[in-house]
């Protein structure tokens, strides 16, 4: 409890750090959101936009860095996120709310399907050592270290096309709108298969690699040797006594992994013109959207610190030596 | 169970030949927004607000000296110093609630656009509003003669009961949009507009074009891809190699049209810097520019058209503008040419160095983007070809803010640039040459005027083109005007934008072409509108 | 300067003493002992008093965690005192770093339990030695006043020829050699006092003699004062001449060696001697089993029992063991044999008497 | 952002209670701290990475053009005047890739470097000082851990004038670096509660060279692990960087030949040979800097090493599978194998598989 | 003397194989008798664990079993080659007729699972048909046998000390009544008092169950006071083999002898400690001859070339006790 309480306290004192950084730091950027939206439209936009740009962003007042600081935490308070500049005048808790489940369901989703097959086929090939297991070491090392935006394409340019099954961009079918019908869903399950397929392949292998190094590590303990002795099953003793151990440094990982979803996965949504959050924040950063970029960073700080919490919580559930009586 | 589902009705779509259009473009991301004065909102970033709300009359930017073709308005009239305009509001026109449009609502509008700042886009200066039965007319404080197409043609009337309502026309959303046009918002997503026909009240006969399904995506590639795939049947779109990955992939159907446009792309130099104050050097610099390489290599063969016309005025929107001083005098590769006319200035080559009179190298910094392709691959090109009379060139690529930033206080060596656009040859020059958009070194000049080129004479003339009240005085303006261009060469002008787009004739045909070049076929432009009214089902 | 120099002082001389030592380490606060304004604390060592003398071996026995290395770690100045005194040559001394801790350290140095990971893996002996040598500045001025130097400790250490073991890394060394390095490596700083922390505990039991015979030697002509810490209490009465039994951070028995091993006196020091492996048990030679007095675990130290804290596990607890704590008293036997148990207060005697 | 999969033990190179006082010559022990060279996978990554190592060197001077130098041979698919073909500017990709090498590897370095220099001072000043400062130092680190990298990154190059290699290098070693400080200190604290510390404090050792010459050495592999994964971090996201047009530095690199590629839609015009071998350069430098790290894995943690091999062959050419809980049984004869009373046979000594089995 | 329960014959272990490997046992003759205690002594690295785990094929990779016969009789019927047996029937085997109690018993618990479940998975596998409750009526009587309240049976391995852990252990090894039970250093983390403790309670079960227990340690006085006979490893071979108390009266090999020696006593007058000098042999390059001679006090011209047989010694209580010296030459060879 004592533990969890003073997890809470470092927590919100990261939080605060982390916001306050993301508060300065797209501040340091040259340039201003409005020239940069006419940049945007390189000539599409003539420059007699820019005074009246100036004012309907609010920037022709001048405030001071520090007074925008205070004014930001005001509503953050609020509960406010602000206005987005790129979608003027659409509120950015707008934005996120509508991106954010398609990175949560694409990317969280494939993230767990990653962990649990990456882990699973490293207890495999941690426990069955010299057999054909051993043969995904090399081709694993080597997706792994594939980047994926560049698989991606090559799975675009591959397996897309008239005909084909998989869209090669979009998360869903043009023409439908969001709704949990038995069109929507399997056309928005149907885009999502080859951007999964790729954050799988190139992610999976870093769970089957540190899997499996940790059940080597945990397959030399005494209690495996000694279950064993006990004559248990080959089953229950990779299961419950080397597979159980060995998850436990893994959840840390996981769960860093999981405040990574929001973050790092900006490429894949670019790629396959996925509309989700990373995508989102690649466009803010591009267009000098600070409130979005803040509102982004916001939601991936508080993400990473709550997954980390989550694993915090599933460690002391998963590992009864965290676990203190009284 | 599924029959309230707002997808209910896809199978229906898919069975028969399409009755819905695919449009795309490559914006990324839109969120709802509809404001149709606003550049950030989905509407705008689309091109659909031009579905929904209609302006005046019709402009064809693709020949930009034709008057607008009535649109809201029966008749357009402008008095002869461009001071003040004379609408007549067609009375068979309703808002898509069923309600009759007004010149009242017109009125409204440039009431509206007038004591709105952030909605007054094109900063127009309005004076006067009058209503007077179904005639608006309105005054300015300053000659529109070039910017008369903005506002016939850019500015959509929206209607007056429900614009009052809103408390902040600015930064209102208008989820609900309701405008003259043919068509209505059906549904919204971040991915996926649809809209659809009205299927009464619309003041001419309906389009065929049941359906426009708009698709915002992410990027360039993604759109192209798609345009390949025939999932969006209309884009605008720079197609790298488009014979290849666009054309080939179904010859009988896929087209590009790429018209020019009085708006131009091109090498602006800093004239405050050494060597390059000289214009002898940049007219040196002007002969080798290799324009048909930039055109075939950066631009594909057809995004920014070759700039052939010494003036920088593209073929066919600007032919009407060019002084017949310059008529025929097009650019050619001269390296020859520029090598005399340097050695007669005083300049030196010293084998493959070219230095100045003070005996010292000439180089250049070139910089744009990183992520602009076509302008970086257009100032390799030009790099090699400044190679050829002995400048050495080195192509910086700072990120877009730095380089923004740099280009306005005039700190860069030479850029690729974009010159405004409009319905006279004035917006183009105007941004490379007017004097009092002119700012020192370090201060921004956001307006235009980045290579800091100083010429009072070039200004007097771009201000008596604007406010001439005679079409005497303006031939008189412009011819002085592309005389200085041509000769002091304050910027290279490379290619010029283009108003076309790519589609495909599979399920829709009726698109502007050369032969028939009735509209911009650009899917943002406001004569969208005009486009898909002349749409016609492929197969019948 | 290369030399060391045998015998300081004379015989006898107090080194190192520990007046009423005391240390407490904080326990990290739970959260409803936010509102009890207690702070709990881990009573490792309480008012433990101990006096190292020239050419003497105090050794120091008693269960595990009972703070028998706190003690050494406090007297090495390893760790900050709670309350107590640590005299040097009479002198009160507190130091934490700096230059005073290396002069402190050239006098009391501490040998380790573990041999294997005492010695840092990635140096050789070489460098081991040098620095002790040379932080105290023993080293001499020349490369060949080092080796000297070197050579010299490696020998006292018994480690020969010493150019073998030079240039090895301590792995490639058995434990009794580790150790050995050890004890050079404490000697390279000439001090007055050695503080061994079961520095035979983790050897092979035939190596374990060689090191205890060590360090004998080194205490008769060096004139070394040690504290020899031990868990096995047979070695103590091998090894030294003064015996400190310790029992949950507290003293509970002290006197010389043979006494407090042949008669123990505090029912503590009996039950660990009669726990002690005795072969002759088997041979009958021994008196019968002794009372099983050790069911029972070792007291929390965090809330330490009042009184005497064997009493929960004492055979002969009286109430008085359960409520005051027993001092130091003179058992009688032989000079200097003391127990804190108040079966020999004099009072209760008689009343046991009657 | 990456997240690092070596699973480094607390086990200190060539020790523990398994080993053996050995008396070999003087030098085994230095050679043994390279021991994990003789690691297959290390081995293998080491080669691979001297390779590109070399053309990093060599690169712009052995390519056979210069990478931005324009021809008339627009995208033209490998020949013999072009190995890897041409782009839409008719400029050779192979050349490009040579010398795009030396950037990658400048990069990934630099960054390395930094972020390990950087890992190392708060890591394990956090680890050894404990207290308020550790809590300080951790609660950056965790600050630094929380900022998604690729995003602040890109955030912070954007702000940079001309994002030269060593700028993008040091902007990415600076925002890379909390990781491996987490690591480094919590391999610290183990370290610091090992005798050898306080032995070496005991003696008289002032703080710093405590850190810096007591404990330093005992954590070589896990900052060679630590450095070699910031290293691909490095290399990946000067790649994407250059990918998505953040940044592009003057000089070339791989990420550059894709964004051109991508740019053009390369794969579109069916110009595989301009996508694809900048993206499986990448992948084998990932891979190659994967296997050292592997090597170092095992190489710290004997467990691993051991767990290497895992078929062995006897000495009559059987193959046996080495399994936990089940211990092969080569032959159960009741045969001893050294006789003792026939006489000194030298080989008896030490005596190696027989041939025969049971009868 | 009673009939024996397990015989090892000239039982070989490697680590490694070819010219890496490490011979941490060589041509092991042991026998272990029905309800007696054999005490399995030697220093460190002598290859004491080695022989243990090895006889239950439980040593982990590298080790390997490249000879020799572990023979099992059970109560009733034939004798087998344990190391004969298939994967299946070694299940089978293991911990219903022998158990061991590892080296350290923190380790050897699975720290994520109660301790109940952990005694109880040995019933499920075993005996199948055996019903839920019955299974935990059984661990419950377990651990009351080694004395630990039942009510501590739903807890995790870290919240007990040192001591119960041992204890657990041990009750987790006798839970299938196994004929032989192995006790690898059983107390060697322990203080003495624990250690008498859990050693007393050990024998006394022993006696009401009438298992038979191969007890290792180095401790060799610990040894000698609680078991039967004594067998004394070094260099991966038994070098002396005999009854507790002709050990500690009179060891015959010279190792034995230093072992003894290096123990001091606590009680009785002061002897002199000899100890042994020099230090442990390295297995890769074993000595010539006997493995002891280089550090033997008493080694004279045959040691070095010739390896001694283990056999019977030519003194008087010679039937019951073997040893493999030169300096008692062997009358009949054992094994
Ligand atoms: N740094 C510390 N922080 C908190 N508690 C400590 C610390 N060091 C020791 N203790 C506690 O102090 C008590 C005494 O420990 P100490 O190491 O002195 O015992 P010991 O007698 O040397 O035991 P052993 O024979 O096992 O070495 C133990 O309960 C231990 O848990
Ligand atoms: N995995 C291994 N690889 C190589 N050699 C090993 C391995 N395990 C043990 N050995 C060697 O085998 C020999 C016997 O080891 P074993 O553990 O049986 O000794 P022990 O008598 O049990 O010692 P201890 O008293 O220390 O437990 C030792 O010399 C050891 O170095
Ligand atoms: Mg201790
Ligand atoms: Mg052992």
């Amino acid at each position: 409890m004592k533990y969890l309480l003073q997890r809470i306290a470092f927590y919100l004192f990261t939080a605060w750090a982390a916001i306050t950084l993301n508060f300065f730091i797209p501040r340091m950027v040259p340039g201003d959101p409005v020239q940069a939206l006419i940049t945007k439209y390189q000539g599409q936009l003539s420059t007699q936009a820019i005074d009246s740009l100036y004012v309907l962003f609010g920037l022709d007042k001048d405030k001071g860095l520090w007074q925008e600081y205070l004014d930001y935490w005001g509503q953050l308070f609020h509960g406010d996120l602000g206005l987005s500049f790129t979608f003027f005048p659409t509120p950015v808790s707008e934005i996120i709310s509508s991106s954010l489940p398609w990175t949560l369901l694409l990317v969280g989703i494939t993230t767990i399907i990653s962990f649990f097959l990456g882990t699973g086929l490293g207890v495999l090939a941690g426990w069955r050592r010299g057999s054909w297991a051993d043969g995904l070491l090399p081709v694993t090392t080597f997706l792994s270290s594939v980047p994926y935006f560049w698989l991606g394409i090559i799975a675009i340019y591959l397996l897309t096309g008239p005909g084909s099954f998989f869209p090669s961009s979009g998360g869903f079918d043009n023409g439908l709108v969001p709704a949990f019908d038995q069109y929507f869903i399997p056309s928005a399950l149907r885009h999502s298969v080859l951007p999964a397929l790729t954050i799988l392949i190139s992610s999976v292998s870093g769970w089957i690699l540190s899997m499996r190094n940790m059940m080597v590590t945990v397959s030399s303990e005494d209690y495996i040797t000694v279950a064993h002795a006990k004559g248990l099953t080959d089953r229950r003793v990779a299961m419950s006594y080397a597979a159980r151990n060995a998850l436990l440094p893994n959840v840390s990982g996981f769960a860093l992994s999981l405040g990574f979803i929001v973050g790092g996965t900006l490429l894949v949504e670019i790629v396959f013109s996925y509309p989700g959050i990373g995508f989102q924040l690649f466009q803010a950063l591009g267009a000098q959207d600070y409130p979005l970029m803040q509102g982004i960073f916001l939601i991936i700080t508080i993400s990473v610190l709550v997954a980390n919490l989550i694993a915090d919580v599933a460690y002391l559930l998963l590992d009864p030596r965290t676990r203190k009586e009284g | 169970a599924c029959g309230d589902s707002p997808n209910a009705n896809k199978n229906a779509n898919n069975g028969k030949t399409a009755d819905f259009l695919s449009i795309g473009m490559p914006n990324g991301t839109v969120t709802e927004n509809n404001n149709p004065f606003v550049g950030t909102s989905a509407g705008a970033s689309l091109g659909y607000r031009w579905v929904v709300y209609e302006p005046l009359g019709m402009w064809n930017n693709v020949k930009p000296a034709d008057p607008a073709k009535p649109w809201l308005a029966s008749d357009i009239k402008w008095a002869a110093d461009y001071k003040q305009l004379d609408v007549t509001i067609r009375d068979n026109a309703t808002w898509s609630d069923g309600q009759k449009l007004t010149a009242e609502d017109v009125a409204y509008t440039f009431n509206l656009v007038k004591s709105n700042e952030a909605l007054n886009i094109f900063a127009i200066p309005i004076d006067q509003v009058t209503l007077n039965g179904s005639k608006v007319t309105v005054t300015f404080k300053s000659s529109q003669f070039t910017t008369w197409h903005k506002i016939i043609s850019q500015i959509p009337i929206v209607p007056k009961h429900v614009w009052e309502k809103i408390k902040d026309p600015a930064s209102d959303p208008i989820k609900e949009p309701i405008g003259s046009g043919p068509y209505t918002l059906k549904t919204f997503s971040q991915q996926g507009i649809v809209l659809e026909r009205r299927e009464t009240g619309y003041w001419q006969e309906k389009p065929a074009v049941k359906e426009l399904r708009y698709t915002s995506y992410t990027d360039n590639n993604a759109q192209t891809t798609a345009l390949a795939t025939g999932q969006s049947e209309w884009s605008f779109v720079f197609i790298p190699n488009y014979q290849q990955t666009f054309l080939a992939k179904d010859p009988e159907h896929f087209k590009v049209w790429a018209p020019g446009v009085l708006g131009i792309h091109g090498l602006y130099i800093n004239t405050t810097q050494k060597p390059f104050d000289d214009p002898t050097l940049r007219r040196a610099m002007n002969m080798v520019i290799n324009r048909t390489d930039i055109f075939n290599q950066a631009e594909a063969g057809y995004f920014h058209p070759e700039l052939k016309n010494v003036t920088g005025l593209p073929e066919g929107a600007g032919d009407a503008f060019i002084t017949d001083a310059y008529k025929g005098q097009n650019f050619k590769v001269d390296v020859e040419g520029a090598k005399a006319l340097l050695t007669g200035a005083g300049y030196k080559l010293d084998g493959t160095t070219l230095k100045d009179k003070t005996g010292k190298a000439v180089t250049i910094k070139l910089s744009d983007p990183a992520s602009w392709s076509d302008y970086q691959t257009t100032l390799e090109i030009i790099k090699s070809n400044l190679a050829e009379i002995g400048i050495a060139a080195t192509v910086e690529k700072p990120n877009q803010n730095v380089w923004d930033a740099n280009v306005q206080k005039g700190d860069f060596g030479a850029t690729m640039r974009w010159t405004n656009g409009g319905s006279t040859p004035f917006d183009i020059y105007q941004t490379v040459m007017d004097g009092d958009l002119k700012k020192p070194i370090g201060t921004a000049a956001q307006q235009g005027n980045f290579g800091r080129f100083d010429s009072p004479e070039a200004t007097a003339a771009l201000k008596a083109y604007a406010n001439a009240t005679s079409d005497a005085d303006r031939t008189a303006a412009l011819a002085t005007v592309q005389k200085i261009f041509v000769e002091q060469a304050p910027m290279l002008p490379i290619g010029s934008d283009n108003v076309g787009g790519a589609i495909s004739t599979k399920n829709w045909v009726g698109w502007p072409s050369d032969s028939d070049p009735y509209a911009p076929m650009q899917p943002t432009q406001s004569g969208t509108l005009d486009v898909i009214m002349h749409l016609k089902p492929a197969n019948s | 300067m290369t030399s060391i120099p045998d015998a300081k002082a004379p015989a006898a001389e107090v080194v190192l003493e520990a007046i009423s030592l005391t240390k407490h380490f904080p326990v990290r606060r739970k959260l409803r002992d936010l509102f009890s304004h207690r702070k709990d604390a881990v009573h490792a060592v309480d008012d433990v008093n101990l006096t190292l003398r020239r050419g003497q071996v105090v050794a120091l026995v008693g269960e595990s965690g009972s703070g028998k290395s706190t003690i050494a770690r406090l007297l090495a100045q390893l760790y900050p005192r709670t309350s107590g005194d640590i005299r040097l040559h009479g002198e009160t001394t507190k130091v934490k770093g700096g230059a005073a801790f290396r002069r402190y350290c050239s006098q009391v140095q501490m040998i380790f339990q573990d041999p294997f990971a005492s010695l840092n893996p990635t140096h050789t002996i070489r460098y081991h030695l040098t620095r002790s040598l040379k932080i105290h500045g023993n080293a001499g001025k020349t490369a060949e006043d080092l080796d000297r130097a070197l050579i010299e400790l490696l020998e006292r250490v018994q480690l020969t020829p010493p150019e073998r073991y030079l240039d090895k890394f301590p792995h490639e060394l058995s434990g009794g050699q580790r150790q050995r390095v050890a004890i050079a490596r404490a000697l390279g700083a000439r001090p007055e006092a050695l503080l061994a922390d079961e520095p035979v505990s983790m050897l092979d039991v035939s190596i374990r003699l060689g090191v205890l015979n060590l360090l004998r030697d080194l205490r008769d002509r060096l004139n070394l004062a040690i504290l020899y810490i031990t868990h096995d209490i047979a070695s103590a009465r091998y090894f030294a001449d003064q015996t400190m039994v310790m029992y949950a951070g507290r003293m509970v028995e002290g006197g010389d060696s043979e006494t407090v091993t042949q008669s123990p006196a505090h029912p503590y020091t009996r039950l660990l001697i009669d726990s002690a492996p005795d072969p002759d048990r088997l041979a009958g030679t021994s008196d019968a089993e002794g009372e099983d007095a050790g069911n029972g675990e070792p007291p929390s130290l965090i809330h330490p029992p009042a009184g005497c804290r064997f009493h929960p596990r004492c055979p002969f607890a009286m109430e008085r063991c359960r409520t005051e704590l027993p001092v130091p008293l003179e058992i009688g036997d032989a000079p200097g044999h003391w127990a804190a148990c108040w079966l020999y207060d004099q009072n209760e005697k008689a009343e046991v008497a009657q | 952002m990456t997240i690092p999969t070596s699973s480094i033990e607390q086990v200190i190179p060539g020790e523990g209670s398994m080993a053996q006082p050995e008396t070999g010559k003087r030098g085994k022990a230095k050679r043994q701290r390279f021991r994990f060279v003789s690691n297959r996978k290390a081995a293998t990554g080491l080669v691979m990475l001297a390779i590109y190592l070399l053309f990093a060197i060599i690169g712009p001077w052995v390519a056979p053009y210069a990478p931005d130098a324009r021809s008339n041979d627009l995208i033209q698919s490998p020949s013999g005047a072009h190995w890897l073909g041409t782009t839409h500017l008719g400029q050779d990709v192979f050349s490009q890739l040579l010398v795009g090498t030396r950037s990658v590897i400048f990069v990934g370095f630099f960054a390395g470097i930094i972020a390990t220099m950087l890992s190392v001072l708060i890591g394990v000043t956090a680890g050894y000082l404990g207290g308020k400062a550790d809590e300080g130092l951790s609660a950056l680190s965790n600050v630094f851990l929380v900022i998604p990298a690729l995003p602040l990154i890109i955030i912070i190059t954007s702000t940079l004038e001309n994002a030269e290699d060593w700028l993008i290098a040091l902007v990415i070693g600076l925002t890379s670096w909390s990781w491996n400080a987490r690591v480094l200190r919590a391999q610290t604290l183990s370290l610091r509660r090992r005798d050898f510390v306080d032995a070496s404090r005991a003696t008289g050792e002032k703080t710093w060279r405590v850190i810096v010459f007591e404990l330093m050495p005992n954590l070589t592999a896990v900052i060679a692990s630590g450095f070699v994964g910031t290293v691909i971090f490095a290399v990946l996201s000067e790649i994407t960087l250059a990918f998505i047009g953040v940044t592009s530095s003057t000089t070339w690199n791989w990420g550059t030949i894709l964004f051109w590629a991508q740019g053009q839609q390369a794969l579109a015009q069916e110009a595989w040979w301009w996508f694809i071998p900048a993206g499986l350069a990448i992948a084998l430098l990932g891979t190659a800097l994967s296997l050292i790290n592997f090597g170092i894995d095992e190489f710290v943690s004997p467990r691993l090493r051991s767990a290497g091999k895992t078929k062995i062959k006897t000495i009559d050419g059987r193959t046996v599978r080495m399994r936990i809980g089940f211990t092969p049984v080569l032959s159960n004869s009741p045969e001893p194998h050294t006789h003792a009373r026939p006489l000194a046979d030298p080989g008896a000594a030490t005596p190696v598989v027989k041939k025969e089995v049971a009868p | 003397m009673s009939d024996p329960v397990l015989e090892i014959r000239n039982l070989n272990v490697e680590y490694g194989l070819g010219d890496q490997a490490v011979r941490a046992v060589r041509d092991v003759n042991l026998t272990l008798h029905r309800g007696e205690v054999l005490g399995l002594a030697g220093e460190s690295g002598s290859g004491k664990s080695t022989l243990a785990y090895g006889m239950t094929r439980l040593l982990a990779p590298p080790g390997v079993i490249t000879g020799g016969q572990v023979l099992y009789h059970p109560e009733q019927g034939e004798a087998y080659d344990v190391l004969g047996l298939s994967d299946r029937e070694l299940r089978g085997f293991r911990w219903a007729e022998t158990a061991i109690v590892f080296q350290g018993a923190m380790n050897s618990l699975n720290p994520v699972h109660k301790i109940s479940t952990q005694l109880t998975d040995v019933l499920k596998a075993h005996r199948p048909d055996m019903s839920e409750s019955a299974r935990h009526a059984r661990a419950r009587e377990m651990l009351k046998l080694v004395g630990i309240a039942a009510d501590r049976m739903d807890a995790y391995p870290h919240q007990l000390s040192g001591g119960m852990r041992q204890r657990v252990m041990i009750g987790m090894a006798l839970i299938l009544q196994p004929q032989v039970v192995i006790m690898d250093e059983p107390t060697t983390a322990l203080d003495v008092v624990m250690q008498r403790q859990i050693l007393g309670q050990l024998i006394e079960l022993r006696e009401r169950l009438g298992f038979s227990v191969i007890f290792i340690t180095h401790d060799l006085s610990l040894l000698v006071e609680f078991s039967n006979r004594i067998a004394i490893m070094y260099g991966g071979r038994i070098v002396e083999e005999a009854p507790a108390a002709a050990i500690y009266r009179d060891a015959l090999h010279p190792y034995s002898k230093g072992l003894l020696g290096s123990f001091p006593a606590l009680r009785g007058p002061r002897r002199e400690l000899t100890g042994i000098p020099g230090s442990p042999p390295d297995l890769k390059g074993m000595p010539s001859g006997c493995s002891f001679h280089p550090r033997c006090p008493k080694a004279f011209e045959p040691c070095s070339g010739n390896i001694p047989v283990l056999g019977r010694p030519g003194t008087p209580d010679g039937p019951s006790r073997s040893v493999a010296c030169w300096l008692h030459p062997t009358e009949q060879p054992v094994g």
